[in-house]
């Protein structure tokens, strides 16, 4: 099981990342961020099994991923 | 009477459009009016901010060093343009995306547009909300006299896109009624 | 009917009804709004509109359109236009109208997008080779880039030259009320010169290359001949306060607007500020400047630039009183605060001082 | 706790000024990363474009060089002249390569210039709010083509791995995505060979990379990679169009 | 008396300033022979280039332009725009056309520009003293590689024919050569294929002609006529590249 | 040991024994001769040569091997001269140092390849877009051209500012005998802002572009208090006579060696000719002309354009006496007896003319 | 039997017209012509059939031919 | 002494070297010297002049406006440059390619280089017999000088063209001596 960090500040919601997580971790957050955009968040109690592959599609670097 | 407005927003808040609404009412209402998006830079992203300026004389410099309006839709614009509103100006912002640390001697109205907008089904005509609030906070122009100018620059457009912009703007004024 | 439009869509707007037909542009921030007008419009009028693969390619066509006898513009803003130079040179070398409009922006190099006037000297001195010229028209406000556009092709036509606009972020950005009211000036020289195929005439020949011993030089006199006339005829200016004032200030284009504030502030007061704004930038409106200068007790150059119009200024009043410069650069746009600030510190006499200190305050 | 996954080294710790969803971040990232795993931060140097991207040298943790619009090629020669064992990458938007630049390209290419060349292909001038590119698809509207790009017109899109891979100069060539993870490994695997091919002093190498804006082509982020995969592919069919390792 | 040949009517009555056995000559004279038998003398105009053949407009008896170096594909598409029904052709060489107007004949053949271009390929830059040209061949010598021309620092000789192949705006393309009366009338069949392709709307056509240089190649008339049969037509093959009547 | 060498070679030579290892050229009329030398002599010091597809390409590889740290150099006539402006401007924006060769020849346009000096504007008061200044350096002289091209790479590097030598066609291809005798300047700055790879250090950029409201200001600032560090330093002048004259003539390169054939006749006779050649057109050598002007009858300039470097003479003089001009254009060159000629014109005093005539006689 | 006509001061002695006649017509002369080139000249008695091919040949449009 | 030379001939002819060897001698000799190529035109063929200046001071222009001395090697040169000889000027002209009509004030040469050369098999060495010849004229230099100096340039090429440049300008040197 790994863990998601979403960089909020560097996050412009353009939700890349959704889509290709097989498990459907990944959701929009209804806070706000500087740009006065929505981040996304992990959603809770989701799984994660560190495959990658929504740190590789996302334009922003904003995803790290730890286990 | 000279009102010199900032309006400032992050792009693809249809800052551009509320001047431009604005804009085009002071014309028709025989007014002269400079209306002056200032890119930044020639970078993407990022705050865009709009000077606009009415007047009964011919105004001379496009720029607005100190502004008799500031209206902001986001944080980051909130923070950027904020000490460029006279001392006694009017602030009109939007309260869903900026959050308020003390302001003490000008005139607040706090707008969630982006709210308002959401429920109204598109947050798009958030803008159109501010305006309606500036409106009636101001009442430099009637209603129906900006109703036209939207009308106008929908034309071809499907026709619910009207219908959900006067609401949006109807929508505004009525919050400035409610707090007021 | 006024319309709302940006100083870009109002220069593309007269070009059409001028009866340009056309345009061949490039994209570069801040005439954007120009080509995508373009764009848009020349379609509608069965014009021709090329987004070119370069601005030298866009120059070039221009040339040919120019030289097949249509009226051709292009447009961009300052590195474009540092491209153009050889082109330009040869419209000028070739004598073939067209306009270009030169949306400045801050340099030197890529720069910034930000409004300059630091592109003068390339306008009006030769950014190109040889002993050419170019009109060069500067707008102030909207309205009058509709205007200028719309008369720099009759210029064009008239001399057989090209004619540059000179503008920049800011005019080409800012968005007025204007009207569109203009008809074409009549009695413009046919092009008989004009290559439209050699049907039952004798062959044309559009160049610039003069390579028997002697013609350059005679083709140079005649062109310097041609100068003079377009000197002699075409000046253009505003003088405002010019008769009562104790310092003029000079500035042109986007400058010049807040310099006529700082004018306008003056009025109530004992020291008078008058100023002269230079609409053709080529030819230069020496004369006025010069008379001006006789009497006056200073001169004020104000530019967004290190100072370059400064010395033509300088030219004009030949040392018959002193001539002063106040300039912002890369994008800076004077305050007429600031203005106010540098009058009071070039006439440190005390009439002065206490006249526009209190400006100052007003602001 | 261990990293499955960190922001390289090399990119600045810094939030980029690209629209939401845009593709220079994901290839900029991908550079990054090679020169990480790789340790060449101290022998390698950019050069950045005028568009969307000329703020590389912001992001990218090496030295790097500006150039005019559409210059890259020749200053990239430049700079390799004097350090000709460096990696010397150029990076470059369709409209700083394939228009402005179109003969800088071509002659670095046939000079057989021993440096990789980055091209992201949007289709679409970012920078200057959308217009044609040469790139642009066949009735792909655009700021100056509002009622979509006509040939007759307009011209056709340029090919232009197609049309470097008829120059003698050329060694590499490939042309791949940015539209889906698997895609982007395969990019960041063309990135490296192109890095090796200059290395190795096999020559001339470019990686044409279809990436999206989705600010100009007026689509959420999603929608524009599906429409890279479902339209752009089509006009730009991916796959190596040259490998001087695979000669016959 | 009958005449079985004369001086073309189009052709001014004047001695060229060209060097003795130069093949421009025979070039400009195919051109005013063809405009005569055509008739189209009033709704012709040419463009003439920056290189040796930049007084083409005293020779040729028709309305021509000047272009700057490298610029006829564009000044042309300028003209042409104005006058659709005209013939318009540019004349560029081959520093001409391949160094500084890569971009623009790149372009003008991307657009399918209706417009006819005679290419006059003599491997060296004529006007300016004999410098390698784009399409200089390998090992030759010019006053800029004085030890013959090296791929590994100046590039390999540049097919234009093949590479505006690439372009789908490219209608016809047909390599020739002076090198013989039968050439040479086949050149004048390439150059009526153009101009035919032009008149019936078809398009961009590009005629490219190996042409000799004697001075700069450092031979006499009749080798540097076996020179190109010898030697240049193997690194420019001879033939149709490209033909819209033939398109399958 | 002196050789006989074209300006062209001399100025090609000096910069190989300079050090310069980066060339970049374009052929070009009446240039090759420097073009053609380097391809030979280049590579056998085993620095780089190319002949670039075009002149931009040419000025943009000069950018990245003065980017990298090199001694660089491109060289052309006016009109590729003019493509390079925007490149110019990049590279001044840019800060980096550079030496840029122009042999003018007649414009506008294609023009001719007969010697001009019309491109005067364009070098010193900038063809490109910006406030930027080059160094512009005016030799006069097969060894003078060999001599300056020395010190042109160092000036360079001491301001990273780009040098520019304004030749003409005449002093290109005019062989004379010269001697290389100079030894490299020592002491020049570390080039530790130039890219190298990143190695052990941060990294560095080279740019232009200050897209952050008010930096591109800052920036400008900088380079102009840079020039006018260079304004302070380095100006370069020949003076002759001038103590004594009656007129200061005022020429650079060709003309200038005219005007100094007239200096020398003069010298016997009553009426005395003055003059001043300015080796560096920008700096300008203003000072000594303003100094001379408050105490000749007047200044006559001599140039082979319309009337360029008259202008900087006037902002120098500043009404102090009158500044007249004599020019030829288009490949004209003047001689000794129209400047004798000219000079009995503007000074209708009998001594004046009594002792020109004479001269005028002698031819 | 053609008849070959050669303007004197347009030819410039290349000799490209000398080895395509078939019927070896053409050969140099020995006079100097304006550009101090020897033009060719047609041999004495020989034969000229028209076929055209040194015309085609002539870069100085120098030789015409009629019959 | 100043000695103002024109050389003028057809491209080809070889004046260039004829020019480069006597400024070569000049300069060896420790004189002033400039050498100039007047290219009239960017265009190929006609007429190529070159304007030699030797002196023993410091020479200004290197333009000759009035010379001492004219050597053309054709008709087209002749005609061209001969009103730049001054009236009592030296005129130097190739026989076999020039036809002259009356000339008055001048010393003519008339010199039969073309043919000299051709006998000598190798046309292309005209011009080195025309050297002989303004040498013997002149005597500005010995002709030992100018063979150092056709020794210098001919280093590395073919043993006999040296030969025949020797022969040549013996040549030239003998006409001379026939003809006075
Ligand atoms: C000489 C010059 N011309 C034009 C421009 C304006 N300009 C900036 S970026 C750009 C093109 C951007 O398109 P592209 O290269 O495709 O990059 P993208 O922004 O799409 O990544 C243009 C035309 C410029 N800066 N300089
Ligand atoms: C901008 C510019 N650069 C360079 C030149 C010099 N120039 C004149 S012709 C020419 C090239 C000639 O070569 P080519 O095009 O092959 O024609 P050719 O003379 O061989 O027929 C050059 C470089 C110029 N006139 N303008
Ligand atoms: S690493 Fe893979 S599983 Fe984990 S959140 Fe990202 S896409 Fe989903
Ligand atoms: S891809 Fe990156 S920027 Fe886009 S939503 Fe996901 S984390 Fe945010
Ligand atoms: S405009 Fe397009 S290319 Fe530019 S940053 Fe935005 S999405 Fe990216
Ligand atoms: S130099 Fe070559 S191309 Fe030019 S005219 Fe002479 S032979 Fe012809
Ligand atoms: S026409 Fe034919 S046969 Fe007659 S001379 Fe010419 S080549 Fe010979
Ligand atoms: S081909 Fe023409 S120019 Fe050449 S020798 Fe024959 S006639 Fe004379
Ligand atoms: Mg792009
Ligand atoms: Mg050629």
């Amino acid at each position: 099981m790994a863990v998601i960090k979403i960089k909020q500040n560097y996050c412009k919601g353009c939700l890349l990342c959704v889509p290709v997580c097989h498990n459907k971790s990944l959701v929009i957050s209804e806070t706000i961020n500087e740009y006065g955009l929505h981040p996304i968040k992990f959603r809770e109690d989701a799984e994660c099994d560190g495959c990658k592959k929504c740190a590789i599609m996302c334009p922003d670097v904003a995803i790290e991923i730890y286990n | 009477m000279t009102e010199k407005i900032i309006l400032a927003g992050f792009g693809g808040q249809g800052m551009m459009l509320l001047g431009k609404l604005l804009a085009q009412a002071a014309m028709a209402d025989g007014k002269y009016v400079t209306y002056f998006p200032s890119y930044g830079t020639e970078v993407r992203g990022g705050t865009a901010v709009y000077y606009l300026i009415i007047s009964n004389e011919e105004i001379f410099s496009p720029l607005i060093e100190e502004a008799d309006t500031l209206i902001v839709m986001n944080q980051p614009s909130y923070q950027k343009y904020k000490d460029m509103l006279k001392p006694d100006g009017l602030l009109v912002l939007n309260s869903s995306m900026i959050k308020l640390n003390n302001l003490s001697d000008v005139k607040t109205y706090q707008v969630p547009a982006t709210e308002i907008a959401s429920k109204l089904g598109n947050v798009l005509v958030s803008n159109i909300v501010m305006l309606g609030a500036y409106l009636a906070i101001k009442k430099l122009f009637s209603a129906s006299l900006i109703l036209d100018q939207l009308q106008a620059m929908l034309k071809g457009k499907k026709g619910n896109l009207l219908t959900i912009n006067k609401q949006a703007l109807d929508s505004g004024m009525q919050v400035i009624k409610t707090i007021s | 009917m006024k319309q709302l439009l940006t100083g870009n869509e109002a220069a593309a707007e007269a070009a059409i009804q001028a009866g340009c037909r056309y345009y061949y542009g490039y994209p570069i921030t801040p005439q954007n709004e120009l080509i995508n007008y373009m764009s848009v419009r020349m379609p509608e009028v069965g014009g021709t509109f090329i987004q070119a693969e370069s601005e030298i390619a866009a120059i070039s066509m221009v040339h040919g359109s120019a030289a097949a006898g249509g009226r051709a513009m292009t447009s961009s803003s300052s590195p474009g236009i540092s491209l153009k130079q050889e082109g330009i040179s040869y419209l000028a070398g070739s004598e073939l109208p067209c306009v270009i409009v030169n949306i400045q922006r801050g340099g030197p190099g890529l720069g910034d997008i930000s409004a300059s006037q630091a592109d003068y000297f390339q306008a009006v001195k030769g950014g190109g080779h040889g002993d050419y010229r170019t009109i060069v028209l500067a707008p102030s406000s909207v309205q009058e880039m509709a205007d200028l556009v719309y008369d720099s092709f009759d210029l064009a036509d008239k001399y057989r030259n090209p004619v540059m606009i000179l503008g920049d972020a800011q005019i080409g950005q800012l968005m007025e009320p204007l009207e569109f009211h203009r008809k074409p000036k009549k009695n413009l020289p046919a092009k008989n010169w004009s290559l439209t195929g050699a049907e039952g005439r004798k062959r044309n020949i559009v160049k610039s290359f003069y390579p028997v011993k002697g013609q350059l030089e005679e083709f140079n006199a005649h062109l310097q001949k041609k100068y003079k006339v377009i000197e002699e005829n075409e000046v253009r200016y505003e003088a405002i306060n010019i008769h009562e004032a104790d310092i003029i200030l000079v500035a042109y284009g986007t400058s010049a607007r807040i310099c006529k504030e700082v004018v306008k502030k003056s009025q109530q007061y004992e020291f008078r500020v008058g100023m002269i704004r230079p609409i053709t930038l080529w030819p230069f409106p020496k004369e006025i400047i010069r008379k001006v200068s006789e009497r006056v007790e200073c001169v004020l150059t104000v530019e967004m630039s290190a100072g370059q119009m400064v010395e033509d200024v300088k030219l004009a009043v030949e040392g018959r009183c002193p001539v002063h410069f106040y300039g912002r650069t890369g994008g800076g746009v004077p305050t007429s605060l600031e203005i106010i600030k540098k009058i009071v510190e070039i006439v440190p006499d005390n009439r002065a001082a206490n006249t526009l200190l209190q400006l100052a305050e007003v602001k | 706790m261990h990293a499955i996954y960190e922001k390289p080294k090399t990119f600045v710790d810094k939030a980029t000024h690209f629209c939401p969803g845009c593709g220079h971040g994901i290839v900029l990232r991908l550079i990054a990363e090679i020169v990480d795993a790789w340790g060449i931060r101290g022998k390698t140097i950019g050069l950045a474009p005028v568009g969307c991207a000329v703020l590389a040298y912001n992001y990218l943790d090496i030295d790097m060089c500006e150039a005019a619009h559409g210059r890259p090629p020749a200053v990239a020669t430049g700079i390799k002249r004097v350090h000709p064992d460096h990696v010397v990458f150029a990076y470059q938007g369709d409209g700083d390569l394939a228009a402005i630049g179109t003969a800088e390209i071509i002659h670095a290419a046939n000079r057989g210039e021993n440096i990789t060349f980055i091209f992201v292909n949007n289709a679409v001038y970012g920078m200057t709010s959308g217009q044609m590119a040469p790139t642009t698809m066949l009735r792909q509207k655009t700021a100056t083509t509002p009622s979509g790009r006509d040939p007759i017109n307009s011209g056709y899109p340029i090919r232009v791995c197609e049309l470097l891979a008829v120059l003698e100069g050329s060694s590499y060539l490939e042309r791949v995505s940015l539209s889906s993870p698997e895609n982007i490994r395969k990019t960041k695997k063309a990135l490296e060979k192109g890095f090796k091919t200059q290395m190795e002093k096999k020559g001339f190498s470019l990686i044409e990379i279809l990436s999206p804006c989705p600010i100009y082509w007026r689509m959420d982020a999603n929608e524009a990679m599906r429409y890279i995969d479902e339209e752009m592919s089509r006009t730009f069919p991916l796959g190596v169009v040259k490998d001087w390792e695979h000669k016959n």
